[in-house]
C-alpha cells in the first residue's frame, strides 16, 4: 500500500523531471509517452488503493522534510475515502487530457515544457489531495499556483498571455497569504500541523479561534477557487492552452480551494460563522459569476464564469454543512467542464483559433461528434433533470433549503435563481455555436481537421458527464448514495440527508422546472429561429450587457484602486523616498563636512599673522578656562 | 587527527594564495588557476572538517576550537571557534569563493592578479569573522573584509563606481567604529568587575550590565550589524554598492558580507546583551519587516536589474532579522538556513544579470524581453531561483521561510501575519522581472547563445542545492540544531528577565 | 659614575660628532665630499641607533640632567630610525636638486640630536637646549631648497612662528622655575600645589603648552602645519612631521606623567578640550585639500589629537598606549611623506592630488607604500595604525574618557572619506601620472621595510607593546 | 634699597607681554624678531629672579644658555629674512602667503 501511495504521487513528479532532464534530447513521441503513462499510471495507482483502501484512513510517512525545534514538517499522505475519490478523479482527469494535449500540442515546438509542467502540474495536485501534513500540502497548493502561471503564459511571446499568467498567481498567492496564517494559527492551537491530527482533535478549538481559522482557510479557499472577490484571474486564466484550462482552471487546481475546506471540514463545522460565510461568498460568486457569463462572446471566457458559477455551488453547500453534497458535485463538475473545455478546444482548433461565439455557429453539420459531446456536457451543466448535473445539484439545493437557519432560505432563492441562469447561458453557448446562424467568418473558412485523439478521449468525460451523478441518486428515487456511503467516513460529514420526502420533491421539482424554463428561453433567444420581439423584450441594455460583459468591471476596479497605486507608490517610495529622503538626508549630512571643511580652511590663511594670534588665542582661552576652574572649584 | 590550527589554515589559505596570485601580475591565466586551485581547497578542507568532524561530535557545541596568545597586554587572544552555525557559513564562504572566480573568468581581464587577490583576501575576512569568538579578532576580521571590498567596487565596477565604493566604506566604517567603542567598553566594564581583562566571547557573556549602559552598547552593536545587513533604514547604500559593483562583487556582497551583519547580531550582539536586545525584539521585528514591504515594494519600480535584486536583498535580510528578533529554535533554524538559501538564490541572480550584461552590456531591463526564445536553458535557471526567491515550496527558501514564519507566529502572531503578506509583494516584483526580461518579443535585437558549459558549471551546483535544500534541508539543518538550542536556552532566558 | 655618565650620552656624541665631521669633510674634501658625506651621516646614525638600542648605562647621566632609562633609549632608537629613514629618502631628492651638500646633512644630524634630547630631557635645560636646536636645524632644512620660494616661504612661517612659540615656551620654564624653585622636570612639576604657587604653575604650565601645542600642532596652534609642509621638500617633511612632533610629544608624555594629581587635575580639561578641537579641525580641513602634502598635514594634525585624547588616559596606564601609537605614527607618516618623495618628479613635488590618477598601477610598489600608509592612518586593518587606533580608543575609554573617544571615533569616520578619495585616486582612476623619477634602490627599500613594519605591527603587536608597557612601567615610578 | 623678588617676576612679567604683543601685532619680520628677543629677555630677567629668590644658581645658568641662544637664532633669522627681502623686496609678514587652504 506504501508503496502504491508513493507511485500514486510521484510517478507524475519522476515524469516531469524527465521532460526537463532529458526532454530536448529525446524525440517528440517519447516526451508524449511518458507524460502519458506516468499519468495513467497515477491513474492505476489510484484505482488499485482506492480498492485496497478496506482498512479505513491510512497515514504514510515518505520522507521526514524538515525539522527545527519542535516543529516537523513530513512529506507524507493521509489515505481516506475523500481523497481517494479525489486522487481517483484527478489522476483519471489528468491522464485523458494529457492524452488530449498530444493532439493538441502537434504543432508545438515546445512540447518538452508544455508536458514537464503538465505533470508537474498534476504531481502539486495530488499533493494537495493527499497530503496530510499541512505544510507538505502547502507545496502542491504553491506547486499548482506555478505551474498555472507557467501554463496560462506558456504561449509567452504574447505578453499579454504572460500577463494573465502574472495576475493568476498574484491574485492566488493574496490567498495564500491567509493559507500561511492558517498554518501558523494551526501550529500554535495544535503543535502539529497534521491534517489528521487535527480532524481528530477539532472539537478541542474555542469558537473564536474556530471562526478566525475557518474564515482564514475561505480566504485561502477563495484565492485559490477564484470566488469573490479574487476572482478577476480566471477568466484572464483562459490564455493559456485549452487542455490547461481543462485541467487546472476548471477540474482540479480550482476545485482546490473547497476541497481545502471539506478536507479541513471538522474545523470549519466548529465555526457558525464561518459556514455561513463560506455559503454566503459561494452564493454571490455563484451568482456573480452566472451573470458575467450570459454575457461573454468567448466560448472560454464562458465556461470560466461558469467555473467560477459552479465552485460558488460547492461553496454554497460546504457552508451548508454538505460536504458529500460538495464533492459529488465537484467530482460531476470536473467530467462535465472538462468535458466542455475540451469540446470547446476542438471547436477552436478546427476554427483556427477562434474564440468568438458570434463568429462560430451552425457547427453543428461541421463538427457533429463535437456537438454531441458538447451537448452532454451542455445537459450536465445546465442541470437539466435526469443527468448526473441535476442530480448533485438538487442535493445541494435541498441541503440549503432544509438548513434549520432561516437565512438559508434566502441563499436557496439566490442559487435557484443562479441555477436558472446557468441554464440559460449553457443552451445560449450550445445554440450560438452549434445550431444558431454560421458566422461569417467560419462561412468561408475551411475547417481544420481535429486529431481523432483529441475528440476520441472525450467519450469517456461525456460518459460520466452524464451519468457520474448516479452514484449518488438520493433514496427518494430509489438510488442507494452509494457515494454518500463511501465517504461517510469522513469526519464531520453528514452522509444521509434526513428530510422529509415533500421537501426533496418540492426542491427537486422547483429545480427542475426552473432549468426547463430556462433551455427554453434560451431556444426561443438564441436558437436557431429568428425572434426579434422576444430578444427585445429580453435582451437588456448595451450598457447593462458592457457590465455583464466586464464582470461588474470589478477588474477595473483592482486596476484602478490596487494595481495602480501600488505601481505608483513604488516608484513615489523609490525616487522619492528612498532615493530622496532616505538617501539624500545621509548624502546631505556627509556633504556638509566637505562644506565644513572648506570653510575651516579659510582659517589658515596663509598669513603670519593670523598664525600668531592663533598663539595668543590659544593661551588666552586656556588661561582663560583655567581662571574659571581657579575661581570655581 | 585534526591538525591543531586547522581553522587557522582554512582562513588563510586563500590569503596566502592571493599573494602568490600577485606574483603573476602578467599573466593572468595562470592567476585564475592559481586562485581557483586555493578556492578549492580550502572547500576541500572545510567539506573534511564536515565529514570527518560531525560524525565525531555529533553537532553539539564548539566541534574545533584554537586559543592562542596575542596581545596578552590588552588581554586579546587568537582564539577561533566553529560550531554548527558557523562550520555553514564557511562552506558557504568557500563555496561561492570558488563561483566568484569562475564568474569572473572571462568577466574580468584587467589587473586580473590583483582582482584575484581582493577576492581571495576578502574571503579570508569573511570566513575570520564567522570563526573568531575573541571580540577584538572578530572587530579586526570586520574591518578587514571591508577593505577589499573597496577595492573590488571601485577598480573593477561601472560607472559610478567610485562613489558607491567610498559610500560602502563609510557606512560600514560609521558603524562598526561605534561598535568598537562599545566593545570596549563591555571589556573595561567587564574587566574592572572581574580583574580580568578578557576580550573572549565566552568570558565576556554574562557580564551584568546596568540597564543604561547595556542598551547603548547594544545599540552600538546593532547599528554596525544592521548596516552589514543591511536593516531598513540604513541600507541606502546597499542597491548602489551592487548596482556599481562587477559580478563576483555582487556574489560576495549578497551572498556573505551581508550574512556577516546577521551572524554576528546572533553570535555577538544577542547573547553579549540578552536583556537589552529582549527590549529591543518589537524595534528589530518592525525594523525587519518594514524592510521586507519597503524593499520588496521599491524593487517593483526598478529599471535596472542589479538594482532590483539588490532590493529583493534587503527584503530577504529584513526577514532573517525577523526571525532572529523572536529567538526562538525554530526561528534561529530557519534565519540561519534562510542565510545560506539567501546567499545561493541572490548570488545566482546576481550571476545570471552578470551573465545577460555581460552579453548585451546592459542592465537595463527595457533593453531586454523575450529572453527565453534565445536563451530557453538560460531562462529556465533564471525562473528557478526566481521561484526560490519568492519562496515556492519544495526550494530553498520555502524552508528557511516557513520556520521563520511559524517560529515568529509563536511568539508575535502580528509579526508572522505582516511576513506573510510580505510575501505576496515579493512574488509581484519578481513576477515582473520575469515578464519584463525573459516573455515577450525582444524588444532590441540582438544575438546570443545560450549559456557555456563554464556558465553550467557555475549554475548547476547552485540548482541543486537550492532544490536539495528545498526538499531535504536535514544535512544543514542538523548542524544548526545543537548550537542554535544552546542559544535559546542561555540567551533566551536571559532576554526574558530583560524584557520583564 | 663617571663610565655610565660617558655612555649616557654616546648616541648624542655620535650624532655631534658625525654632524662635526660632515661639516669638515664638506669644508676640507670639496671633491669627494658628495660621496663620503651620506656614509658618514648614515654611520652616525646607525652608530646613534645602535648605541641607544644595545648599550644601557644603567642610570641617569650628565648630573642628573638626561634619563637614560628605557623609555628615553626606545625614542632614541625611534629618532635614528627616523633619521636613517629620512637619509634613504632624501639621498637621490637632495642631489637631483642640488642640495645634498655638507649642510644638509649636517644639520639633520643635529636636528636628529635634538629630538633625542628632547625626550629624554630631565631637566628643563636640556629640554630647552635640545627644543632650540631642533628648532634651528629645522628652519636650515626647510629652507634647503634654497631657489624654491615655496621652501623659503615656509621656513620663514616656520622660523616666525617657531620663535614666538620658542618665546612663550621659555617663560614658560621661567614661571614654573619661579614658583617650584627646581630644574629638574619631575621635581617641579611633581611638587604639590599650595595656595601659593598654583596662579603660577598653571600660568607656566599653559606658557610651556603653547610651546609645546604649536610643535606637536595642536589646534589652534597648528596653523602653520599645512603651509610648512607644502613648502619643505618631501623628505624634510617626512622628518619634520615624524621627529619633531614625536620627540615633543614624549617629553609631553613625561610631563604628565610626573605632574602632580593636583595640576593634572587642572590640566586634564584643557587637554580634552584641545584634543577634541584637534581632532575635529584636523579631520574636516582635510576633507577639502586638493594637495596631497597638505592633506597628510591635516591628517597629522588629527593623528595628534588622537594621541591627546589617550594621554589623558595617562595616569590610568594609558602611556603605552601613546608610546605604540606615537611609533607607529612616525613609521606612517616617515612612508606617506618618504613615498611622496620618491613619487615626485625631478622638477617639480608631485603635489596636486591629481597628479597621482593611476599611480597605483605605474608605480605598484611605491603607490603601495602610500597606500598602505593611508589605510594605517585611517586605521584599517591588517595595519600598525588598525592596533594603534585601537590601543588609543581602549586607553581613553578605560579610563572614562567615553566622550572624548565618540568625538574621536566620529571624527575617525569624517577622516575615512578623504584616505578612501586618495585611494580612488591612485587605483580607481586612470590618467597620464607622468615621467618616472630616478631613486635608488635605497629610497625603495626603506619603503618596502616601512611598509613590512607597519603590516607586522598590524599582525603581532604584541612584542612591542610588552617592550613599551615594560618601558612605561619603568618611567612611571 | 632692594628690590623684592615679586617685583622682578613682575618686571618680566610686564616685559614678556610688551614683547608677545608686539610678536603677534607687528607685521615687519624685523619687528617681530625684536619682539621675540624681548620675550626671551623677559624669561630672562625672571629666571635671574627666581633664581635669587631659591638661591640656587641653576636659573642664571639657564639664562647664559638663553642668551646663547638668542645669538643664535638671530643669525639663522636674519639670513632667512635678509634672503627673503632680496627675494621678494619686502620684510611685511604678511606678502609670504603664496600657500594657504
Amino acid at each position: 500500500m506504501r508503496t502504491i501511495l508513493f507511485l500514486l504521487v510521484f510517478l507524475p513528479l519522476a515524469g516531469a523531471l524527465f521532460h526537463i532532464l532529458a526532454g530536448r534530447h529525446v524525440s517528440r513521441r517519447v516526451v508524449e509517452i511518458v507524460a502519458c503513462s506516468s499519468v495513467a499510471g497515477s491513474f492505476f495507482m489510484a484505482l488499485s488503493a482506492l480498492l485496497a483502501l478496506k482498512q479505513g484512513p491510512l497515514r504514510v510517512i515518505f520522507l521526514r522534510w524538515f525539522e527545527a525545534g519542535d516543529f516537523h514538517a513530513a512529506m507524507d499522505v493521509y489515505y481516506d475515502p475523500l481523497s481517494a475519490v479525489m486522487a481517483l478523479m484527478v489522476t483519471f482527469v489528468s491522464a485523458l487530457i494529457h492524452v488530449y494535449s498530444v493532439g493538441y500540442m502537434r504543432d508545438d515546438e515546445d512540447y518538452a515544457r508544455f508536458f514537464f509542467y503538465l505533470n508537474l502540474f498534476v504531481f502539486c495536485m495530488l499533493v494537495i489531495t493527499l497530503a496530510d501534513d499541512l505544510v507538505f500540502l502547502f507545496l502542491g497548493w504553491e506547486g499548482v499556483g506555478f505551474c498555472s502561471y507557467a501554463l496560462i503564459g506558456f504561449w509567452y511571446r504574447d505578453e499579454a498571455n504572460a500577463a494573465a499568467g502574472r495576475k493568476a498567481f498574484l491574485l492566488t498567492r493574496l490567498g495564500d497569504v491567509a493559507f500561511g496564517v492558517a498554518l501558523g494559527l494551526v501550529f500554535v492551537l495544535f503543535n502539529r500541523l497534521s491534517i489528521s491530527h487535527v480532524t481528530t482533535h477539532a472539537t478541542e478549538l474555542t469558537a473564536a479561534s474556530a471562526t478566525v481559522l475557518g474564515l482564514l482557510l475561505l480566504w485561502a479557499a477563495v484565492g485559490k477557487s477564484a470566488q469573490l472577490p479574487l476572482v478577476v484571474w480566471l477568466p484572464d486564466a483562459m490564455a493559456g492552452p485549452t487542455p490547461v484550462s481543462a485541467l487546472i482552471h476548471a477540474a482540479t487546481m480550482v476545485t482546490a480551494g473547497v476541497y481545502l475546506l471539506m478536507r479541513l471540514f471538522p474545523v470549519v463545522l466548529m465555526s457558525e460563522a464561518a459556514l455561513s460565510a463560506i455559503a454566503v461568498v459561494g452564493v454571490l460568486s455563484a451568482f456573480y459569476a452566472a451573470c458575467a457569463a450570459l454575457a461573454q462572446k468567448d466560448i472560454k471566457r464562458v465556461l470560466a464564469y461558469s467555473t467560477i458559477s459552479q465552485l460558488g455551488y460547492m461553496f454554497l453547500a460546504v457552508g451548508a454543512g454538505d460536504v458529500i453534497g460538495s464533492m459529488s458535485f465537484l467530482l460531476s463538475h470536473a467530467f462535465y467542464k472538462a468535458l466542455l473545455f475540451l469540446a470547446a478546444g476542438c471547436v477552436i482548433r478546427a476554427l483556427h483559433e477562434e474564440h468568438d461565439i458570434f463568429r462560430m455557429g451552425g457547427l453543428r453539420g461541421r463538427l457533429p461528434a463535437v456537438f454531441f459531446l458538447f451537448l452532454a456536457g451542455v445537459l450536465s451543466l445546465g442541470a437539466i433533470p435526469g443527468t448526473g448535473g441535476f442530480i448533485n445539484k438538487d442535493r445541494i439545493l435541498v441541503a440549503v433549503f432544509s438548513h434549520p437557519h432561516g437565512a438559508f432560505k434566502i441563499l436557496w432563492l439566490a442559487a435557484v435563481a443562479t441555477s436558472f441562469l446557468t441554464t440559460l447561458y449553457a443552451f445560449r453557448l450550445l445554440f450560438v455555436v452549434f445550431l444558431g446562424r454560421s458566422g461569417q467568418s467560419v462561412e468561408q473558412q475551411e475547417i481544420h481537421p481535429i486529431p481523432a485523439v483529441m475528440t476520441r478521449t472525450l467519450w469517456p468525460l461525456a460518459f460520466l458527464a452524464l451519468f457520474a451523478g448516479f452514484m449518488n441518486l438520493p433514496a427518494v428515487w430509489g438510488g442507494e448514495e452509494w457515494l454518500a456511503g463511501f465517504l461517510g467516513g469522513v469526519p464531520g460529514t453528514v452522509p444521509h440527508l434526513h428530510i422529509s420526502p415533500g421537501i426533496e420533491w418540492f426542491v427537486a421539482m422547483s429545480d427542475g422546472v426552473v432549468a426547463l424554463a430556462a433551455a427554453a428561453l434560451a431556444f426561443v433567444l438564441y436558437g436557431p429561429v429568428e425572434s426579434t420581439r422576444w430578444r427585445a423584450v429580453f435582451i437588456p441594455a448595451q450598457t447593462v450587457r458592457d457590465f455583464f460583459l466586464s464582470g461588474f468591471y470589478l477588474d477595473r476596479l483592482y486596476q484602478a484602486v490596487l494595481a495602480r497605486p501600488y505601481m505608483e507608490l513604488a516608484r513615489i517610495l523609490w525616487l522619492k523616498v528612498d532615493e530622496g529622503a532616505l538617501d539624500g538626508c545621509i548624502a546631505a549630512s556627509s556633504r556638509t563636512f566637505p562644506l565644513l571643511g572648506s570653510v575651516l580652511r579659510l582659517w589658515t590663511t596663509g598669513r603670519i599673522s593670523t598664525y600668531l594670534l592663533g598663539l595668543l588665542v590659544g593661551l588666552t582661552v586656556m588661561l582663560g578656562l583655567l581662571v574659571i576652574r581657579f575661581y570655581a572649584g | 587527527m585534526i591538525p591543531a590550527n586547522l581553522l587557522s589554515l582554512i582562513i588563510f589559505l586563500p590569503l596566502l594564495g592571493g599573494l602568490v596570485v600577485l606574483a603573476f601580475r602578467r599573466h593572468p591565466n595562470p592567476c585564475r588557476w592559481i586562485s581557483l586551485g586555493t578556492a578549492s581547497m580550502d572547500l576541500f578542507l572545510i567539506l573534511s572538517v564536515y565529514l570527518l568532524e560531525i560524525r565525531v561530535h555529533q553537532a553539539g557545541d564548539w566541534l574545533i576550537v584554537e586559543d592562542t596568545s596575542w596581545i596578552e597586554t590588552l588581554g586579546i587572544r587568537y582564539s577561533l571557534g566553529l560550531d554548527g552555525i558557523s562550520l555553514l557559513l564557511i562552506m558557504l564562504t568557500s563555496f561561492l569563493g570558488i563561483i566568484v572566480i569562475l564568474v569572473s573568468w572571462t568577466q574580468v581581464t584587467s589587473r586580473v592578479a590583483l582582482f584575484h587577490f581582493f577576492l581571495l583576501s576578502m574571503q579570508t575576512g569573511v570566513l575570520g569573522v564567522f570563526l573568531a569568538t575573541d571580540l577584538f579578532l572578530f572587530y579586526l576580521f570586520w574591518e578587514l573584509q571591508v577593505v577589499p571590498m573597496f577595492f573590488i567596487i571601485g577598480i573593477w565596477g561601472h560607472e559610478k563606481r567610485i562613489h558607491a565604493a567610498v559610500k560602502f566604506v563609510l557606512f560600514s566604517i560609521t558603524g562598526s567604529l561605534l561598535m568598537l567603542a562599545a566593545l570596549i567598553g563591555i571589556v573595561v566594564v567587564h574587566g574592572s568587575q572581574t580583574g580580568h581583562y578578557s576580550f573572549s566571547l565566552f568570558d565576556l557573556v554574562g557580564t551584568s550590565l546596568s540597564s543604561n549602559l547595556e542598551n547603548w552598547f547594544f545599540a552600538a552593536f546593532l547599528l554596525a550589524f544592521a548596516v552589514k545587513t543591511p536593516l531598513f533604514p540604513v541600507h541606502t547604500w546597499l542597491p548602489d554598492a551592487h548596482t556599481e559593483a562587477p559580478t563576483a562583487g555582487s556574489v560576495i556582497l549578497a551572498g556573505l558580507l551581508l550574512k556577516t551583519g546577521t551572524y554576528a547580531i546572533l553570535r555577538f550582539a544577542f547573547p553579549l546583551f540578552p536583556s537589552a536586545a529582549g527590549v529591543a525584539v518589537p524595534v528589530l521585528m518592525v525594523l525587519g519587516l518594514s524592510g521586507v514591504f519597503y524593499a520588496s515594494w521599491i524593487a517593483l519600480a526598478q529599471k535596472d536589474m542589479k538594482r532590483l535584486v539588490a532590493y529583493s536583498s534587503i527584503g530577504h535580510m529584513g526577514l532573517i532579522i525577523v526571525g532572529v528578533a523572536a529567538w526562538n529554535a525554530m526561528t534561529l533554524s530557519g534565519s540561519v538556513l534562510q542565510m545560506i538559501n539567501h546567499g545561493l538564490t541572490t548570488s545566482a541572480l546576481f550571476i545570471l544579470v552578470g551573465m545577460l550584461d555581460e552579453r548585451v552590456n546592459s542592465r537595463q531591463l527595457s533593453d531586454y524581453g523575450g529572453i527565453w526564445r534565445k536563451m530557453p536553458v538560460f531562462s529556465g535557471f533564471f525562473l528557478l531561483f526566481c521561484m526560490s526567491s519568492l519562496g515556492l515550496p519544495g526550494l530553498n527558501n520555502f524552508v528557511g521561510e516557513i520556520l521563520i514564519l511559524l517560529g515568529t507566529f509563536k511568539v508575535q502572531p502580528a509579526a508572522a501575519v505582516i511576513g506573510f503578506m510580505g510575501m505576496v509583494l515579493v512574488l509581484i516584483y519578481v513576477l515582473r522581472l520575469i515578464q519584463d526580461a525573459f516573455f515577450g518579443e525582444p524588444r532590441t535585437d540582438w544575438n546570443v547563445r545560450d549559456i557555456t558549459g563554464r556558465e553550467a558549471l557555475i549554475l548547476v551546483p547552485f540548482a541543486l542545492l537550492v532544490i536539495l535544500i528545498g526538499l531535504y534541508p536535514h544535512p544543514f539543518l542538523d548542524l544548526v540544531d545543537g548550537p542554535v538550542r544552546n542559544l535559546v536556552l542561555e540567551t533566551g532566558t536571559a532576554m526574558n528577565t530583560g524584557a520583564m | 659614575m663617571m663610565d655610565s655618565g660617558w655612555l649616557v650620552i654616546l648616541p648624542h656624541i655620535s650624532l655631534a660628532a658625525g654632524g662635526i665631521l660632515i661639516f669638515c669633510a664638506g669644508a676640507f674634501m670639496r671633491r669627494r665630499a658628495s660621496d663620503i658625506i651620506p656614509v658618514l651621516a648614515f654611520a652616525s646614525a646607525a652608530c646613534a641607533g645602535v648605541s641607544s638600542a644595545w648599550i644601557d648605562p644603567g642610570g641617569p647621566g650628565f648630573l642628573g640632567m638626561l634619563d637614560s632609562g628605557g623609555f628615553s633609549r626606545f625614542f632614541a632608537v625611534i629618532f635614528s630610525l627616523i633619521t636613517l629613514m629620512t637619509l634613504v629618502f632624501s639621498h637621490h631628492y637632495a642631489r637631483d636638486r642640488g642640495f645634498a651638500g655638507d649642510e644638509f646633512y649636517g644639520v639633520l644630524l643635529f636636528a636628529a640630536l635634538g629630538m633625542i634630547l628632547v625626550a629624554g630631557a630631565s631637566h628643563w635645560l636640556i629640554f630647552f637646549l635640545g627644543l632650540e636646536l631642533l628648532s634651528l636645524s629645522l628652519y636650515v632644512l626647510i629652507a634647503a631648497r634654497k631657489n624654491d620660494p615655496a621652501s623659503n616661504e615656509a621656513a620663514l612661517k616656520y622660523f616666525v612662528m617657531g620663535s614666538v612659540a620658542g618665546g612663550f615656551l621659555t617663560f614658560g620654564i621661567a614661571v614654573l622655575y619661579a614658583v617650584t624653585g627646581r630644574m629638574d622636570i619631575s621635581a617641579g612639576l611633581g611638587s604639590t600645589m599650595t595656595a601659593d604657587n598654583r596662579a603660577g604653575l598653571l600660568l607656566g604650565l599653559s606658557l610651556v603648552m603653547v610651546g609645546i601645542g604649536f610643535k606637536i600642532s595642536l589646534v589652534p596652534f597648528h596653523l602653520w602645519t599645512p603651509d610648512v609642509y607644502q613648502g619643505a621638500p618631501a623628505p624634510v617633511t617626512a622628518f619634520l612631521s615624524t621627529g619633531s612632533k614625536v620627540a615633543v610629544f614624549a617629553a609631553l608624555l613625561r610631563f604628565s606623567l610626573c605632574s602632580h594629581e593636583a595640576v593634572w587635575a587642572y590640566m586634564a580639561p584643557l587637554f580634552w578640550g584641545l584634543a577634541a578641537l584637534t581632532m575635529i579641525v584636523g579631520n574636516v580641513t582635510a576633507l577639502a585639500q586638493t594637495h596631497l602634502k597638505r592633506l597628510l598635514a591635516y591628517s597629522s594634525i588629527a593623528q595628534m589629537g588622537y594621541v591627546l585624547m589617550a594621554l589623558l588616559a595617562v595616569k590610568h596606564g594609558g602611556a603605552s598606549a601613546v608610546v605604540f601609537y606615537l611609533a607607529v605614527y612616525a613609521l606612517m607618516d616617515l612612508g606617506a611623506f618618504g613615498a611622496v618623495a620618491v613619487l615626485s618628479g625631478e622638477d617639480r613635488e608631485r603635489d596636486d592630488l591629481e597628479d597621482y590618477r593611476g599611480m597605483g598601477y605605474v608605480h605598484p610598489w611605491r603607490a603601495g607604500l602610500l597606500a598602505v600608509c593611508l589605510f594605517s592612518l585611517a586605521g584599517l586593518p591588517p595595519t600598525a595604525g588598525f592596533i594603534g587606533k585601537f590601543v588609543l580608543f581602549h586607553a581613553a575609554i578605560q579610563a572614562g574618557y567615553v566622550a572624548l573617544a565618540l568625538v574621536g571615533i566620529l571624527a575617525a569616520i569624517v577622516s575615512v572619506y578623504y584616505y578612501l578619495r586618495v585611494m580612488g585616486i591612485l587605483y580607481m582612476r586612470t590618467g597620464e601620472c607622468g615621467i618616472v623619477p630616478r631613486t635608488g634602490i635605497l629610497g625603495d627599500g626603506a619603503g618596502m621595510m616601512i611598509l613590512a613594519l607597519l603590516l607586522l605591527l598590524g599582525i603581532v603587536p604584541s612584542p612591542l607593546l610588552t617592550a613599551i608597557s615594560n618601558i612605561v612601567s619603568s618611567l612611571s615610578h | 634699597m632692594t628690590v623684592s623678588h615679586g617685583e622682578v617676576i613682575m618686571l618680566g612679567a610686564v616685559l614678556f607681554f610688551m614683547g608677545a604683543v608686539c610678536a603677534v601685532s607687528r607685521r615687519n619680520l624685523i619687528m617681530i624678531l625684536i619682539g621675540v628677543e624681548v620675550m626671551l629677555n623677559a624669561a630672562g630677567i625672571a629666571l635671574t629672579g627666581a633664581s635669587l629668590y631659591w638661591n640656587a644658581l641653576d636659573g642664571q645658568a639657564f639664562v647664559l644658555f638663553i642668551m646663547a641662544f638668542a645669538a643664535a637664532e638671530v643669525a639663522v633669522g636674519l639670513a632667512l629674512i635678509v634672503y627673503s627681502q632680496r627675494r621678494t623686496s619686502s620684510v611685511n609678514a604678511d606678502t609670504y602667503n603664496l600657500m594657504k587652504g
